[in-house]
């Protein structure tokens, strides 16, 4: 199979899951909406000080990002296993690494909506200068949710098809998310409080080796894991 | 009188038992006699006093659990390279073996630090590092246990014992700068030469151990899935074949 | 050795299809596959030439669609070997997959994408260009060419195995999987299923068609292989009479050493 | 004087973790055992 083809079908693996997404639309408004009432949560918890809030905001934003975008992976295989579409899938020919590229995009995109109503929200209500580090924030939310998403969509191939799969998810997949969350909420946090040591660059680095390494990874070991 | 089968595992296993238990005996042996010798060489130091004596099984059980990851690793690729179900047998042992010695590693941490620090727990970045690989390789653990059909269970595992080792690094990387920046205390270096000959004997000695925990459970879960393979060829039989 | 299986040694495995290494559509030697501890297959050996079609019978749980899964690869044997028109099924299963279409017991289509979408996908998936025309042609195929906009979730079951019949009419496949094609079709469904068999077999092509229903399959049929509990128990060759009748010919109907386990 | 209790506590956590694996993993093997003995009689059932 020539590049351009493959490229053809994971882009229409991607297609397909979000234009179900958007068809349903149910499944995104449940997970915002979550997200939304995380970051209520966190602000009843950590108690009305703004300052103890904006200096906890970085942490509790990322949480945020992975509890309601932990949601998105099984559901995207989900779509697969209810009507057997995964046997109909797995027969096309061809590398199974599209399949792992196109659900990584489509899960991508959705993650980044869910961001783009969560953190301005999380601004306004945390007090958040966010239009200064406008660029630099942008990018940390890019890179963090890529690791994310490239190890979440990895593992729920696996977790979405057996009998624990609510709790096995998140039990695989956030220890070894570690380094995404310190570093995602390190660099975060040094742009939201101005950067003044210039930390944020070298915790983008880290994250754009953790992409890289996962990424590559994962679409190496994936064929031995969507194959039957 | 059985068919033959495809699996490797089909053949009676070499009941390694006796060198295993020798093995056994000689790990017991090595530690009792490296922790004992550690014992009495030592000096209470500096800084840590009578305490640095909880370092000689702390820093060798942390050492194996690295030795047994890397274990881990190669065993995997070398799984999804020939499929040899041995490979995925020995990627199983070793995890489990790890997970205790992670597990020992933790607990020897906190006590350590409960009269040093007056805390049980400081994000030191070995520390920390180690408490990470224990819930990483434990969902190993819980995955195989979820999964029940053995070729995929191999795979699975090997995919999640391979992408966990490559974290290693990162994992520590990331905590170690994340430390830096927080400040938070660290366990003090000793060059006492006695200190030094006390961690590498029992280093070698928790080595001896390692083997035999892996060779022990290797060798058991061999038999288990041979005596399986046979079980599941008795169970083979009957029709018409054309 | 109790399997009159002549020179096809006993699950060789890697030593691939033993001496079936031909131009035939299928063989088979002895297949045998297990979830958990339930055996679903238990030493399946069998052969299937270009230009026939094989239906499959057997009560629910016999293995039939295990046998369909291995085929496609989609299921790796837990033992014994196989090779679809020289292919083997687990060393090269990546070709296998180019030359198998299967119709599965469940169409394998998305409820929220229309027809046309899920056709136009499938089309995209196999690398080829999916234009109106293609796409309307097939749904044309099926007779559902004014549904093309109606979205999969909304249809009835014999509509979305239409589509999915659709679907293995573009793929084309060498080897054609169907399991239970006739289930949730009518008069007309059966006919165009059998239709497109019939063309497959005057391509050289060749089918396995799991099914209750014979009757509706004999039309089209060269050889029946009758299965029970994993193993197969007789096997039927010749041209089936037209009218639903028993094909004739029984070569074999030797049941033997059944349920030990 | 406490130093000794905490280093007690280390060399009993130690004991209990290593000792306990080591029965586990005999148990391993009286299961493997116990499995194998079945598969032969099985097959003598035959």
């Amino acid at each position: 199979m020539s590049m351009r083809t493959e490229a053809g079908r994971i882009a229409a693996v991607a297609w397909k899951d979000l234009m179900t997404e958007w068809r349903t639309k149910a499944n995104f408004n449940a997970v915002v909406f979550l997200a939304v009432l995380t970051l209520l949560l966190f602000g009843f918890a950590l108690g009305p000080d703004t300052n103890a809030l904006r200096a906890a905001a970085a942490g509790v934003i990322w949480l945020t990002i992975l509890f309601s975008g932990v949601l998105a992976f099984n559901r995207s295989y989900q779509l697969e296993l209810e009507h057997g579409a995964l046997e109909a899938l797995l027969l096309y020919p061809g590398s199974h690494k599209s399949l792992y590229l196109g659900k990584l995009l489509a899960n991508l995109a959705f993650v980044l909506m869910v961001e783009l109503v969560t953190v301005p929200l999380a601004a306004v209500l945390y007090d958040l200068p966010l239009l200064g580090p406008l660029g630099g924030l942008a990018l940390v939310l890019f890179l963090g949710t890529v690791g994310f998403v490239a190890l979440g969509t990895f593992y729920a191939a696996m977790a979405s098809r057996i009998r624990a799969r609510e709790v096995l998810l998140p039990l695989l997949l956030f220890p070894m998310l570690v380094p995404v969350i310190v570093a995602a909420v390190e660099a975060t946090s040094a742009l939201l409080s101005g950067d003044a040591m210039g930390d944020a660059g070298s915790w983008m680095r880290l994250l754009f080796v953790f992409d890289v390494v996962f990424v590559t990874a994962s679409v190496l070991a994936f064929e031995h894991v969507i194959g039957e | 009188m059985t068919a033959s089968t495809s699996s490797a595992l089909s053949q009676a296993p070499t009941r390694g038992g006796g060198r295993v238990r020798i093995l056994g005996w000689l790990a017991l042996l090595a530690v009792v006699g490296g922790q004992g010798v550690a014992f009495l060489i030592s000096r209470p130091d500096r800084d840590m006093g009578h305490l640095q004596k909880i370092m000689y099984v702390h820093v060798p059980a942390a050492w194996c659990a690295m030795v047994a990851f890397l274990v881990v690793f190669v065993a995997s690729v070398l799984y999804l390279w020939r499929r040899d179900e041995r490979h995925d047998l020995l990627a199983a042992a070793a995890v489990e073996a790890g997970v205790v010695m992670t597990g020992l590693t933790l607990l020897l941490g906190m006590i350590w630090a409960k009269p040093t620090w007056g805390v049980w727990w400081t994000w030191d970045p070995r520390l920390t590092t180690t408490a990470i690989l224990f819930v990483i390789y434990a969902g190993y653990l819980a995955l195989r246990s979820f999964t029940d059909d053995a070729e995929r269970r191999a795979r699975w595992s090997a995919a999640v014992g391979i992408l966990g080792f490559l974290n290693v690094p990162i994992v520590y990387f990331s905590v170690r700068w994340w430390r830096t920046i927080h400040q938070v205390q660290s366990s003090p270096a000793t060059v006492d030469p006695a200190y030094v000959l006390g961690l590498r004997l029992n280093a070698v000695a928790f080595l001896v151990l390692f083997v035999y925990f892996v060779a022990r459970r290797y060798e058991s879960s061999k038999l288990e899935r041979a005596a399986e393979t046979r079980i599941e060829a008795a169970a083979l039989t009957g029709g018409i074949h054309v | 050795m109790r399997h009159p299986s002549g020179s096809h040694s006993h699950g060789t495995g890697a030593a691939g299809a033993g001496g079936g290494r031909d131009d035939a559509a299928v063989v088979l030697d002895g297949v045998a596959r297990r979830y958990g501890r339930r055996w679903a297959l238990r030493g399946v050996s069998l052969r299937l030439e270009p230009g026939e079609v094989a239906a499959l019978v057997g009560h629910n749980g016999s293995g039939k669609t295990t046998l369909l899964r291995i085929l496609a690869t989609t299921l790796r044997p837990t033992r014994g070997s196989g090779s679809v028109f020289g292919l083997d099924l687990v060393r090269d299963a990546a070709a296998v997959r180019g030359v198998v279409g299967m119709l599965g017991h469940s169409p394998g289509l998305y409820g929220d994408l229309t027809a046309g979408e899920n056709l136009v996908f499938a089309l995209r998936m196999m690398g080829r260009k999916a234009t109106d025309a293609v796409v309307a042609d097939a749904l044309e195929q099926v007779g559902l060419a004014r549904e093309a906009d109606g979205l999969v979730r909304t249809f009835s079951a014999g509509m979305q195995r239409r589509v999915a019949l659709a679907r293995l009419l573009l793929r084309r496949p060498r080897l054609a999987l169907l399991d239970e094609p006739y289930a949730s079709f009518d008069a007309d469904g059966v006919e165009r299923v059998n239709a497109y068999l019939a063309g497959l077999k005057a391509e050289g092509f060749a089918a396995v068609v799991a099914t209750h229903d014979l009757p509706k399959a004999s039309a089209v049929v060269d050889r029946v292989w009758r299965i029970d509990a994993g193993v197969l128990t007789e096997v039927e060759v010749g041209a089936a009479p037209v009218g639903g009748g028993r094909p004739r010919d029984i070569v074999a109907a030797n049941v033997e050493g059944r349920g030990s386990g | 004087m406490s130093d000794w209790l905490y280093i007690g506590l280390a060399y009993g956590v130690t004991l209990i973790a290593l000792l306990g694996y080591t029965l586990y993993l005999r148990a391993c093997a009286r299961r493997a055992e116990a499995l194998w003995a079945e598969a032969d009689r099985r097959e003598v059932g035959r």
